[in-house]
C-alpha cells in the first residue's frame, strides 16, 4: 500500500462521503466553531450529554477534505457512550499520534476505526485537516 | 496580446531549467513538476549567485558608511534600484524597497493615513483622506489588496466600495462606472488576477479613475513576472510588486509610485537613513525614496532582485508572455475537458497568463493537491488569499497550477492527466 | 559582568576568521580590518550555505501550500522562529518576524496607534493611548527608537518625554525617575548604546516603569548579537533585534512581544496569512505570531538568521562578550590616551561591549575615516542615527570603531595607531 | 603621490583650515542651506551680486570635513567677478567631473585651483561633501 493510499483508506473515503453525526441539533449543547485559516475549512461541532454526564453524541457540520470530514465523523462514531474524562484520554492520545511525524501509531485500543487516521501523521500540512474536529470537541468541552 | 512573438521552444527551456537547481529535485520519487510560482518562483543560479557574491566581498551597510565596502554596497544598492525602474518603464526615483508587495500596499495606506491624521503638512493635503471619501477596490482581489484599505477606511471614516463579479468572475466593468464618483480617492486593483489568471483591462479603470481624478493603485504582483509591464504606459499613481514571484529572493518587493506623489506622501516606517535633521522633539525627512526606506535595507536581497530582473530581460518579457499564454490557454482547455472539473474564470473573454484554478465537483481541493503531491506535482491548494472571489464562485476552496518560463509541455499535460488521476482515485468504490 | 568566562584565544579567533569569505578581502593594498560590525556584521558559510541550501532545495511559500517543498519549508520556518526564541529566551509564538529592528518599533508604535484609533475591540484596550498620556525615551538613542515614538505621539495626542544625559553621556536615572509616573504608558530605552558602546542598567528604567505600569521596550539591536540576552530575566515587554547585526542577512529582524500584550494588540500591516475569515466588508485576524506577519516572509533569511544563532550559540554568546569586552575596554584606553582624541562616554562607569566612538579635535570624522580606509581599516563615520546624543555631547559626528567574535588584537591595534596616524597627517603643514 | 595623498593636497588642507569667504554678511543676498544626512554636515552660503549683476561675492558658514570646507572657500574664490552665467557654466563642469568615478579631470583652465578636488571623483562617498557648497550656490542663484 503506498504511502496515498494509506492515508485516504476506504475506510476514510467511506465516512467522508457517509460521515457520521453529521448535521446539528435544536437542543442546547457545548458547542465549538474551528477553522483552518489555510483553506477556509470549518466546523461547528455539539457535544451532547446524556444525564449520567456521559457523552450521548457529537453532533457536527462543516466542509473540508476528506480527511477532516471522516475525521469529524470518527470522532463522532467513537464519542458516543464515553465518559468526559475517557474522551479528553482519546483526543490527548489522538494529538499524540498526529503530532508525531509518523512515529507513534495511534492506539487501535483507545481510537478503534479512528486509528485508520495514523497515515496523516506523515504529512505536517495535513495534521491540522485530521485535528480540527477533536479541536473543536476539547474546546466544547472546556466550555461545557 | 503576444501575437506576433514566438515562444520558448522545448530546446530553450530545458536550457533555461538548467540554470534552476531546485528544478533538479525528485518529489516522492518523481521528478518535481513546479506548478506554483503564482505563489512563489524558484531562483536561478545567476540570483543565487549575485546573492552570495555580495555577501562574500563587499557586504556593508549603505547610505551610512564612507569606507570603500560600504561605498560599493550602496552603489551596487542604488544600480539594483535603477535596474527595477528601468523594468517597469519608472524613474529610478519612483521605487521604494519595501519587504513585499503587501507591506508596498501597506505603506500607500498608511502614508496617507498619516496624512489624514494632518501629518505631512500642506504638501500632503493631495493623498488626505475625509469621512464620506470613498476608496473603491474589487471581489476579485488577493488580500493584501483589500484588508489595508478596509483598515485604512475603518482608521480614516472613509468608505470602502467593492467593485462585483459577474457568475464568470469577471470584473463587473458597468457597476464600476457607477461606484467611482467624484468621492472616490483611490481606485486599487490586481492588474492579473492570481486566482482566475486573466488580464484586467486596466486603461478600463484607468479611465474610470481620472475622470474623476482619483488615484490608482495597481496590484502588479501577478503581472510584473510574466508580461512586459509599463507603468507610464498604463498611467498608474502606483504599483507594487513582489521580488520572489520573479525570480528574485523573498524579503524584497517594491512600490512605484509617480514621484510628485511620494514627495507629497509623509513617511511610513520611521527611524536611521530617512532623515536630515533629528531633534528630541521633531525629525525631518528625506526625499522620496529614502523617506520611505527607515533602516538597513534589504541590500543583498535588492541585488538579488535586480539580477533576477537582469535574467528576465535577457530572456525577454514578451517570450516569457508568448511561452506562458499558450500554457494558459491549455490548462483552461485541458481541464475544462474533464468530466466534474470547473476552471475558474472559463467563460471570462480577456487575455491570460499561465495559471488556472479548477474546482472538482465533490472533491476537496486538499485531496486533489495531495495526489497530485504523490506525483511530484506541487500545485496550491486553498483560497489563495482570495476569499471574497471564492465565495463569489459558490465555492470556498480551489486547486491552482501556475506556470513561469521554466514549466515545460510535459509538465502541463501531467497536471491535466493528475487531475483525471485524481478523480478516479478519490471516486474509487463510491 | 563576564569576569571568569574566558575570552577566545587567538586561535580560536583565526579559525572562527576562515569562516568568513569577506575576511579574506584586502582594500586598498592592505588586508581588510573589518570594525564595523556594529552597522553590519558578516556571514559565514554555515549562514551563506544555510540560505542557498535552502533556496536550492526546498524554496516555496510557507504557511500556504500543502505539496512537500511548501510542507518542508514551513516547518523550517518554524523551526527557526524558535531557534531564536530559545536564543533570547522567549517562547516561540512570542517572536514575530520583521524586516529590521526599525520595522519591528513601528510595529508596536503602530499597532498601538491602531488600537488609539478604535481598532482590536476591548482587547486592545491594554495598549490604547490618550491625549494625556505619555511615552518616555531617552536622548541616548538610535533615531529608530525616537522618531517612531515621535510620530505616535503626533498621531495620538500623546507627548514624548526624553530621558537626558550627563555631561559623559550617561542617563540621568534621577531625572528619569521623575519623567516616569502615572501618566507614562510606554517606556522605549537601549540596552547597549550604538555611539557610546555602555551597557545600560535596564533593571533601573524596568522598575520605575513596572512601578507606574509602564510597557518597556528594549532596543537590543546592539546586545543581541553581543550578550547573552534573556527577556524573560530583563523582565521587559517588548525587545527588538535586527539579523544582519548577529551573522545573519538583511532583511530580516525580530519583534520579542509579551504573549498577553500580542494577543492584546490589533494587526499592524494586513493581508494574505495573517486571517481566517475575509469578506469585502471587513477581517478575521490569526493569533500572534501570524497575525502581525502578513503577505509571504522572509522565508530564506528567517533560516538564514535560525543558522546564524545557531552559529553563535556554539561559539558561546558568554565568551563572545568577554572577548568583546576586552576590546571595548583596550579601544576606549588606547584612543584616550592620544592626545586631541575623546571617547565618548569615556567617563561613564558602566560595562562595555567592545565599541568605542571618538572625536578628534579639528579633525572631521569624515577625514579620519577616510585616512583609516585608506589603511583598510572599516570604521564608520557621522552620527551613527544618532543625532540627539552627539549634539548633547557637543559634536555633529564621530568616528565608531565595532568589533566582534572575529575581531583580533592586531585590529584593535591598527585603529588605535590609525587614528594617531590621521593626525599626523591631517595636522601636517600646520 | 598615494591616492589619499592626492585626494588631501595641501592646498586643500590649506583652504579647510583658513577658509575664504567665511562668514556670512548681513547684507540681503540670495542664500541657500544644504545638509548632508549622513554625517550631518550643513552649509549656508550666500550670493551676492555687484551692480552689473556679476557675482560680486560668495559668502558661507558651515562645518564639515576638509573636503566640503575647502571645496567651499575654493568655490568663493572662483565665484568673485563672474557673470551668472559664467559661474553656473563652472559648477556644471565642476559637477561633471565629479560625477564621473576619476574619469574626467577637472578643467583647470574654467576651474582655476579648484580643480585641485579632482581626487574625490573617485571616492563616491565624497562627492557629496565637494559639491555640497557648489549646490548651495547654485539653488541660490536659482532663487534670485
Ligand atoms: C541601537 C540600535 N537601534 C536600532 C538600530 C536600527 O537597526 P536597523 O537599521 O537594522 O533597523 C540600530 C542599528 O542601526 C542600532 O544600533
Ligand atoms: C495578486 C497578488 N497580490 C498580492 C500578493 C501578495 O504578495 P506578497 O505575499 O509577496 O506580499 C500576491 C501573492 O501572494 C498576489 O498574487
Amino acid at each position: 500500500m503506498s504511502d496515498l493510499q494509506n492515508l485516504y483508506q476506504e475506510l476514510i473515503l467511506d465516512h467522508s462521503r457517509t460521515p457520521h453525526g453529521f448535521g446539528l441539533r435544536g437542543e442546547i449543547a457545548a458547542q465549538s466553531h474551528q477553522l483552518n485559516p489555510t483553506c477556509g475549512d470549518e466546523i461547528t461541532l455539539q457535544v451532547h450529554r446524556a444525564a449520567d454526564g456521559s457523552v450521548e453524541a457529537i453532533a457536527w457540520e462543516g466542509h473540508g477534505c476528506a480527511i477532516s470530514q471522516a475525521s469529524a465523523s470518527l470522532l463522532s462514531e467513537l464519542a458516543e457512550g464515553l465518559t468526559v474524562d475517557d474522551l479528553e484520554t482519546r483526543i490527548a492520545s489522538f494529538r499524540e499520534a498526529m503530532r508525531s511525524r509518523g512515529k507513534i501509531l495511534p492506539d487501535e485500543e483507545l481510537l478503534g476505526d479512528a486509528a485508520a487516521l495514523g497515515g496523516v501523521s506523515k504529512y505536517v500540512a495535513r495534521v491540522k485537516c485530521a485535528m480540527l474536529a477533536w479541536v473543536a470537541a476539547e474546546d466544547a468541552l472546556a466550555k461545557s | 496580446m503576444t501575437g506576433s512573438i514566438a515562444p520558448l521552444t522545448e530546446a530553450e527551456v530545458q536550457r533555461l531549467r538548467a540554470d534552476f537547481p531546485i528544478l533538479q529535485s525528485e518529489v516522492n520519487g518523481h521528478p518535481l513538476a513546479y506548478l506554483d510560482s503564482g505563489a512563489t518562483s524558484q531562483r536561478p543560479f545567476a540570483v543565487l549567485d549575485a546573492e552570495r557574491e555580495f555577501a562574500s566581498t563587499m557586504n556593508s551597510a549603505v547610505h551610512r558608511g564612507a569606507h570603500t565596502l560600504a561605498a560599493e554596497a550602496t552603489e551596487l544598492f542604488e544600480d539594483a534600484r535603477a535596474t527595477v525602474a528601468r523594468f517597469v518603464g519608472a524613474s529610478d526615483d519612483e521605487i521604494v524597497w519595501t519587504s513585499n508587495a503587501t507591506e508596498a500596499i501597506n505603506l500607500v495606506a498608511y502614508s496617507i493615513s498619516n496624512a489624514s491624521l494632518g501629518r505631512g503638512g500642506a504638501a500632503a493635503e493631495r493623498v488626505r483622506l475625509r469621512a464620506g471619501d470613498e476608496i473603491v477596490t474589487t471581489e476579485m482581489e488577493h488580500h493584501a489588496n483589500l484588508i489595508p484599505w478596509q483598515e485604512l477606511a475603518a482608521r480614516t471614516g472613509a468608505t470602502l466600495k467593492v467593485v462585483p463579479l459577474d457568475d464568470d468572475g469577471a470584473l463587473r466593468l458597468d457597476v464600476a462606472a457607477e461606484l467611482i464618483t467624484e468621492r472616490t480617492r483611490i481606485v486599487a486593483f490586481t492588474h492579473v488576477s492570481n486566482v482566475l489568471g486573466v488580464i484586467n483591462p486596466v486603461d478600463r479603470l484607468v479611465v474610470l479613475a481620472r475622470a474623476v481624478g482619483a488615484l490608482v493603485l495597481l496590484d502588479a504582483c501577478q503581472s510584473a513576472p510574466h508580461l512586459p509591464l509599463d507603468v507610464k504606459a498604463l498611467d498608474v499613481d502606483f504599483a507594487v510588486l513582489s521580488g520572489h514571484k520573479m525570480l528574485g529572493p523573498t524579503g524584497i518587493g517594491a512600490l512605484y509610485g509617480r514621484r510628485e506623489l511620494l514627495e507629497a506622501m509623509p513617511p511610513f516606517l520611521t527611524g536611521g537613513s530617512m532623515i536630515t535633521t533629528v531633534t528630541t522633539t521633531e525629525a525631518e525627512y528625506l526625499p522620496p525614496p529614502q523617506r520611505f526606506e527607515a533602516g538597513t535595507q534589504r541590500v543583498s536581497q535588492a541585488i538579488a532582485l535586480a539580477a533576477a530582473v537582469d535574467y528576465l530581460s535577457e530572456v525577454g518579457m514578451d517570450r516569457i508572455a508568448a511561452h506562458e499564454a499558450a500554457f494558459g490557454a491549455r490548462l483552461v482547455e485541458g481541464l475544462s475537458a474533464i468530466e466534474g472539473v470547473r476552471v475558474l474564470g472559463a467563460g471570462i473573454d480577456l487575455p491570460r497568463v499561465g495559471l488556472a484554478s479548477f474546482d472538482v465537483a465533490g472533491i476537496h481541493s486538499h485531496d486533489v493537491g495531495q495526489y497530485l503531491d504523490d506525483l511530484g506535482i506541487a500545485v496550491r491548494v486553498g483560497h489563495h488569499c482570495a476569499q471574497p472571489l471564492h465565495r463569489r464562485l459558490g465555492i470556498t476552496s480551489s486547486t491552482r497550477a501556475s506556470t513561469y518560463l521554466y514549466t515545460t509541455d510535459a509538465e502541463i499535460d501531467a497536471v491535466i492527466a493528475g487531475a483525471a488521476g485524481a478523480i478516479d482515485f478519490f471516486r474509487r468504490g463510491a
